[in-house]
């Protein structure tokens, strides 16, 4: 697969982590966030973190749109569904993320409630053409990068006169939340308001700068004094990103750069910022779970498509969402904890049985550590003994 | 959910503003109604059935060469070795 | 057999089967190891491979499979789960065989309560148990809400014939004696009754039993029996319209010689609904020689199953195969196939 | 063996299944005569009792059972019917067993194209007939419209395993080599080519075979194979995780040896799977003492259904009983159950 | 069962049967109609004609309101079902009857259209109410036994305001039949334009009777000559009855006679009247399957019921129905021909492989006799060939 | 079609306009809207979930005696004896 497999080669990766290993100062440790969840999930499923010296840590960031969606919003999509009788669409990603009072969507649609996964906002606009007795409602979330399929939905919409389609819109901005993250961390020289953890280097986003470009990250540099290395997804993307951060961080400069050249320009998309600038409009402030109330850190439907706004017209109660007792994915997201520092990992949250988001994306930092990383880590031994107590199988196949 | 796949274009339909990518010998049907100017044989990064955006074959050689001059230096010091 | 520990517990009071529980992942390895393997352990479930293996007793084997799709799940008498046993044993008993081994197929429809599998569970564990089988082996599967209904369960069943026994429905031959097990129509009425838009309530319940130790009983006294069949899907006349054709005869039954209970002749006079059509699924039809059917008829009297047993006709000669009744009022008519469906659902 | 002959022939072109062809009257008689016992003849078949008799040949036995529930009902490479022979026709292959019978229990959706169905009989029957095993007993149920999902099958198999044999998802000890039979993920990719909204194209089919053939020359080579079992549901990494808890072992596996087709890669990564965790039909996993895995390699790559057969990986001492993986890229990391589905009704 | 099972007494059916052998002439036929589908089960399933002297037949009449239902309207309420989307509500007996193309209810349910089968119009009502979103159509048919029923669920539809709730009325009444079969056989002297078939008594119906009386049956001695015995529908009823009308014929009188008087009465239910007068309106002529289109022969929704029409709120193309060829349905629902006469019988036509109506519902003709009587008829060898071909079974359990 | 059951009232609901009735031993609910002035113990015909008519004692009574008194005459002569 081009641009894929060139990018995966083990042989190229070990020469440039002995690279790596000989550029780090050994007498000091070098804290690079990855912001986004795509670079969480490389690291793990390739094992990239084997291949760094031992003073060069990756934090996981808030960058997975499933992990800092609050719960609030999806009691609220389960309200549409059960209370207005729509039908929502949904990317699956969020099936199984615990709502208020540990539902989710996927015990919702096993009530009853009209919840159908899509893979594109292609499929919601089908399903509204085809039933036309039903309202279907796009649960839209996501990054700058799954904003622009929103927004050529809503054009389509808009321009079929589709009456019984509408979004509710949930996308984010990342610029607003790195800076939250950074303000927090100290690295402003002021006193993190929540933590004390200086980040050395940025990973920055990808495939969100596909669409809006690096030019929006320039801030964190010139405010912060940190450095910011756009880079790709792939593993080799990765390494040779912190090896930017890397000599940078040795040079004592702080600038954007980009290693993801081939997809990413400074300025980006310019017809789908103009497509999002057309249907969407910002809000004054947004939740991020994990990062509380953010101004301007999120969209909503432009007045101009008013009528194709979920939330006028479906309106339903907004609560707080119950949080669970103890999962720490707030400080996770921000880098603060790693997640076997939470008390209920692996003892009480997995995958199958998520107390938070960060559990269930395959993006989110606690799935990655369990699923991939857990051989690796200091408290797994807990987790693993909540895994497996002792001999004698359980197949498929020898069900019931 | 930023999961976006580098596919290239098999054929452009103006009608519907789509494409027939191909991936590994994998075809799918992409919008394009967010990028300009694509022709058929261009890869694009497809994500929830879109393309984003055109990759750079230039910019992508560019990369990988930077890389293999990375790693140049010294393959025996990687703990990975 | 030690087990592994899942994080949290089946939610068996408030949890629901979603599609996880059917992936092949953890979810379906928990649900299966507090639920399935827990209530039906036995050593060869617990063997854990994707097939049960065992050494079979010597005789012929007798193998049978029945898919139950009853609605609604719980019943008076019984359960789905019950049935799914009883259902299976008796089909494999009706060759005169001792059943041994049962596997289960669960298809379960996504929002079903854990309470009620739970308890589908139970009733399948204890029924298994008082019949004397083990489920050895399963499987489970989860379809989508609107692709099923609750839970549906295919159960196999496997016996061994004990040798010079000779049980099959080609073997009526004119003469022989047609027997009963007991009264006719309860399971369909019961469950009938439960059906919301038929409204009506009765002290009914269904007679699901399994039979294979009534069977061993009569088998003991007279081990010339001809044929055996349970009357269920159709009833008594469809079993008898089926032995008929099979065996190439035709027969002729006494309708007051039929034990019907006056409850379900009601309901059925209610429903406009004829008792030899209803199911059961505890019942039995026995064909024997004629001057072995008062001893075939002792013998089923003294078990509990057969209590009510009696001798309903003779089997005649007829190219046509047909069945006839004397009707208790003085005249003669077919009984035929059913035609059409009765109500549907009922086992 | 003379049939009844029915007023009117089924109407394979433009009928449909309704509730009368589960009602055990005459249009359920003429469905069974019709389709299912004219495809799927045989002499056990034709004692058309409630059970099948047969005499067992020396040995143990094996019983597996599994319901298909796939949607769609036809896809590249197969369709339920074939798949629910291979499905269980592997599962009792796996203990080293010959498969000798089937029973078959079909669950209906009222609606369903009697051609669709006549189509998957056909299939089923060849399938059995090239696997060498009789279909000798079933169960027909019709469900309303909206009670089921056009036609689910649950079959059982019954097979003999010859003296010596011992294999078992509990035998694997540190050392043994693991082996696969072939590519990874091809089923799991066809059928997701089919799902409409998934919405992309593939030349990849269904890889659904019956694996017993292969299995009894693996057998002959290597008699003293520890483990054998089925990558269905969940994939590779469902079922060695399956066996290595079983076990009481871990696993280290090498991701570059690990075959998998270049369009089922790409179909992967255009869905974010793993091809690890896709299903296979007509795959199996092998463990053995290491001295003899070259031996059994070279058995199954002369065999037409091995014949991309590789060693992935060996048993270790782990009493975490995690899989690892080394991958192709140079790290390593765990390969765990599946969480969560990923995409339902697959089998 | 009180009131039931006296009159299914086996030693006094005897001791009757005795009567009646020894009071008819046997010099002379007695062809009794019984008019009711009700009494045709009972002779059958009881054995009813058994027990009658060989001279004294029962010609069965069209008293079997699923038999007399013309195909367009099945049509029609299928084309409801599948064009508009409704819920058409039905009792069982119409499931299987075969409309044009030989469709039936069944197949349309099968083919996806959304037909419940219902034991009462409160069951109508009943989804109605419960699913809101829904156009609830009762698919009314029946005499005058069965409509009051129907008037009873319209004047509540009324009063709830239930604004998805309607009545597709087939209603029809036995008068007009009656006397278009008398008509027809030549019992009123003239040339019988269908047939020469005089009919010497009427077993007059039992359960429309308890709702309209006696006394509208009373022009049938008075125009035709011809008596007339309201009979219940228990087999001593029957028999009674066929005893009445024998004296009546050997004294050469013609009169309204009421062998059911414990439910009968001259004037009938004086309420049930009043209801079907307020909810329902004469139609100046309706098509009778087999019988063609009578005048004043049935009942429409009344004007002041209008709005729970659903002839007007779901209106479709109203066709002629294409029978199936070589069915005699028409002649046997009018006495003229013997199920067994019909080519089709047996042969190509059987209960589950229905061609006309009369070998669908348990009360229509050709039903009984294939089901109940087809050991006593003449042309049953073919029937019974038509059955069973040589040796070797087929059990449910057998399959697949 | 119009079968119709005699059953017993064993209770009456005037909100509803319903009784419950029985008919050996099995309880049902049925409309009495159609009927006036039925009591309990009262015995009606029930068809489609209403009840039609009352049934006279009374005339059942007299029906049968009639019946009986008919076939007292000569049981020998009947051709099913
Ligand atoms: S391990 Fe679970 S509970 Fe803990 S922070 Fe992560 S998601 Fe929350
Ligand atoms: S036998 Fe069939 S085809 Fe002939 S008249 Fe009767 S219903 Fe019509
Ligand atoms: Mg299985
Ligand atoms: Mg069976
Ligand atoms: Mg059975
Ligand atoms: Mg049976
Ligand atoms: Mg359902
Ligand atoms: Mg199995
Ligand atoms: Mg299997
Ligand atoms: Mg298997
Ligand atoms: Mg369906
Ligand atoms: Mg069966």
């Amino acid at each position: 697969m081009r641009y894929i497999d060139e990018f995966r080669d083990g042989a190229l990766a070990r020469r440039l982590a002995a690279t790596i290993a000989a550029e780090v100062d050994p007498s000091r440790d070098y804290r690079l966030m990855e912001f986004c969840g795509g670079h969480t999930h490389a690291i793990f499923r390739y094992g990239v973190q084997d291949l760094m010296p031992p003073n060069l840590r990756f934090a996981h960031g808030p960058g997975c749109p499933v992990c800092v969606l609050p719960m609030a919003r999806i009691d609220q999509a389960i309200a549409m569904a059960e209370q207005h009788g729509v039908t929502l669409c949904t990317y699956g990603d969020l099936m199984r993320v615990p709502a208020s009072g540990r539902r989710t969507l996927l015990k919702a649609k096993a009530d009853g409630a009209d919840i159908r996964m899509i893979y594109s906002t292609q499929d919601a606009l089908a399903i509204a053409r085809t039933e036309a007795g039903r309202q279907v409602v796009l649960f839209a979330i996501g990054f700058e990068t799954t904003t622009p399929p929103t927004a050529v939905a809503l054009k389509q919409a808009r321009a079929e006169g589709l009456r019984n389609f509408s979004v509710f819109c949930n996308h984010v901005l990342t610029p607003p939340a790195l800076e939250t993250i950074l303000a927090a961390s100290g690295n402003d020289g002021g006193d993190g308001d929540i933590g004390t953890v200086a980040l050395d280097g940025i990973l920055g986003p990808s495939h969100v700068s596909t669409i809006i470009g690096s030019r929006p990250y320039e801030f964190v540099p010139a405010r912060f004094g940190t450095p910011v290395v756009i880079a790709g997804f792939e593993p080799l993307d990765v390494m040779q990103s912190a090896l930017m951060l890397v000599r940078q961080i040795n040079a004592g400069v702080a600038r954007v750069e980009n290693q993801y050249t081939r997809a990413v320009t400074r300025d980006g998309n310019a017809r789908a910022q103009a497509l999002m600038a057309e249907t969407f409009g910002p809000r004054d402030r947004f939740e991020w779970r994990g990062l509380g109330h953010l101004p301007h850190s999120a969209l909503r439907v432009a007045d101009a498509y008013a009528e194709f706004d979920a939330e006028q017209r479906f309106p339903v109660a907004t609560g707080n969402g119950r949080e669970i007792r103890g999962c720490e994915c707030p400080s996770v997201l921000r880098g603060l904890l790693e997640p076997t520092d939470c008390k209920l990992f692996g003892s009480v949250c997995t995958p199958e049985n998520p107390m938070g988001a960060c559990m269930v994306s395959s993006e989110g930092a606690c799935a990655a550590y369990w699923s991939y990383g857990r051989l690796r880590h200091g408290r797994a031994g807990d987790a693993i003994r909540g895994d497996v107590d002792a001999a004698a199988g359980s197949n498929a196949e020898a069900s019931p | 959910m930023c999961l976006a796949i580098p596919a290239q274009i098999l054929d452009l339909d103006p009608a519907t503003d789509s494409a027939t990518v191909s991936l590994g010998g994998v075809r799918k049907s992409v919008s394009v109604a967010l990028v300009e100017d694509v022709a058929v044989g261009d890869y694009v990064l497809v994500h929830v059935g879109y393309a984003l955006n055109r990759i750079s074959p230039q910019e992508a050689e560019r990369t990988l060469a930077l890389i293999r001059e990375a790693g140049a230096l010294d393959a025996e010091a990687a703990p990975g070795a | 057999m030690t087990r592994r520990r899942f994080t949290g517990q089946l939610d068996l009071e408030h949890g629901s089967v979603d599609l996880t529980h059917g992936s092949g992942g953890r979810a379906m390895a928990q649900l299966i190891d507090e639920l399935f393997r827990r209530h039906l352990d036995n050593a060869l479930l617990a063997q854990g491979n994707d097939q049960a293996l065992f050494q079979p007793p010597p005789g012929r084997l007798a193998i049978s499979t029945d898919g139950h799709v009853i609605a609604p799940l719980f019943f008076p008498g019984g359960d789905i789960g019950c049935l799914a046993v009883h259902g299976t044993v008796n089909d494999v008993a009706m060759s005169g065989a001792r059943p041994l081994y049962l596997a289960a197929g669960f298809i379960l429809e996504e929002g079903l309560p854990l309470a009620d599998l739970a308890r589908i569970v139970r009733s399948m564990a204890q029924a298994a148990n008082e019949a004397g089988v083990a489920v050895v082996t399963g499987d489970t599967k989860v379809v989508e809400r609107g692709k099923g209904d609750g839970c549906f369960i295919t159960t196999t069943g496997v016996g061994v014939v004990p040798d010079g026994i000779d049980i099959s429905g080609d073997r009526a031959v004119p003469g022989d004696a047609i027997l009963v097990s007991g009264c006719l129509g309860d399971h369909g009425v019961a469950i009938m009754s439960r059906r919301e838009n038929l409204g009506f309530e009765t002290e009914i319940a269904s007679d699901t039993a399994a039979l294979h130790d009534l069977v061993a009983a009569m088998i003991a006294a007279v081990p010339e029996i001809h044929c055996l069949r349970d009357p269920t899907r159709g009833g008594l006349a469809t079993t008898l319209n089926e032995l008929a054709l099979q065996s190439g005869v035709g027969m002729r039954i006494h309708e007051p010689a039929i034990p019907v209970r006056p409850e379900v002749a009601a309901a059925c006079e209610l429903l406009g609904l004829d008792p030899l059509y209803v199911a059961n699924e505890g019942k039995l039809v026995a064909i024997c020689p004629a001057e072995r059917a008062d001893t075939l008829l002792m013998a089923m009297r003294s078990h509990p199953k057969g209590r009510d047993a009696a001798i309903i006709g003779q089997v005649i000669e007829d190219p046509h195969r047909f069945v006839q009744m004397e009707t208790a009022f003085g005249g003669s008519r077919i009984v035929d196939w059913l035609a059409g469906e009765q109500l549907p659902r009922i086992c």
